[in-house]
């Protein structure tokens, strides 16, 4: 189990390699990557602010807890803040599973958690100006599933 | 003395990102009632309480929380990982 | 879309970084591989079968069908026959979507009915013998959802 | 004629992978029966037909289907992909 807050880009490639290299037994490997869309060329960056301390508890609980759930081999995730460029790789959550069904229900989970429950903002910075990433109803409504 | 800490749009509204309060608030709820008595821009900050978060000890918490023990109080927006 | 059914050895970062390279504008990318199991260590290889020409038809079926159900910007399978060694690569799934909900929901309906539809016979080699891997219930019961 | 084709366990069963046959069968199921009459190793191979999938010209078809215009059947076990 991996967990990385990082400013560095990374290599959604060689992250998703290197986890699949390391598995063994395990025949289902997911992953799921967040890039910084750019909303038909307006966006120029996308700032992303997070509570250093909190943001690594919060992850670290919510990858327990992922790992308790479901029969998972292994996990990984990985998230960037600081200033991304457009088409930027955000962050990425890797599973792996004996069985597809794991993989996929802790990855739906991890994600769903990091959107509404990690303490990380996002800004998007435009030439017209900067704002704030508003919080989407249905991020929030997705954890009642789980 | 307790470290408060302002993440977001939260901190550009009170323009500063932390600061050390002496409070006698019980509550999460209190200390608010005490920052929006301050100044403007607090009142702004702590205007619409549904759209706030709070941490106490960086876990997640809420306002009608008691602060007894707390060293460290987090005021922020929904959060938008992912 | 692209649709891949080869007998060579695949990357799984080298796939997954052009398929997300090649996205503008969708900020969700989900893979899935599938990895040959060793089970212990007792497999020596795993032997797969296919049906040329039906195999392409019935893929490019199901693909079609993802992309018209979901939002996809995009979609991607590989899926290799002939011999495989343990922890080779087996085949995999990329799916692209402005929202991560499309993108995870699109990558288990393809694997659902790659596992069920797709004319593809696996068959495990091990030092004591070989067998025709048998289809699992939950796989069947799995299309039911969709 | 009609082209046959067998994969997986049906295919070793039977000891070849496809042949072609002159056959008066309306349906894939009669198609079966004349295949089962002719020596046991197809008689093995369709013993249970709960047990195995048929495709008419690369579609995916069922034991009741028609052959009419049908130049190729291909006979296997449950698919077993992914």
């Amino acid at each position: 189990m991996r967990l990385s807050v990082q400013s560095d880009v990374f290599d959604l490639g060689a992250e998703a390699n290197a986890f699949a290299a390391a598995q063994t037994g395990a025949g289902a490997v997911v992953t799921f990557t967040g890039i910084v869309r750019d909303n038909g060329g307006t966006l120029s960056a996308m700032e992303i602010e997070h509570y250093p301390g909190m943001t690594e508890k919060a992850i670290a609980a919510i990858m327990d807890q992922a790992m308790a759930r479901w029969s998972l081999a292994d996990a990984l995730v990985i998230h960037r803040h600081g200033r991304l460029a457009a088409n930027d790789p955000i962050m990425m959550v890797a599973t792996a599973a004996r069985h597809r069904a794991d993989a996929f229900a802790a990855a739906e989970f991890l994600m769903d958690y990091l959107k509404s429950r990690a303490p990380f903002w996002k800004k998007e910075i435009r030439a017209d100006g900067a704002e704030w990433v508003a919080a989407r109803d249905e991020d929030e409504a997705a954890l009642s599933r789980w | 003395m307790i470290e408060v800490i302002y993440f977001a749009w939260v901190r550009e509204r009170i323009g500063l990102p932390r600061e050390q309060i002496a409070t006698t608030a019980t509550t999460v709820a209190e200390l608010v009632e005490e920052l929006k008595a301050r100044e403007d821009r607090y009142a702004m900050a702590f205007a619409d309480l549904a759209s706030l978060r709070v941490a106490l000890d960086q876990e997640l918490s809420s306002f009608d929380a008691p602060l007894a023990g707390v060293r460290e109080v987090a005021f922020f927006p929904p959060m938008t990982g992912g």
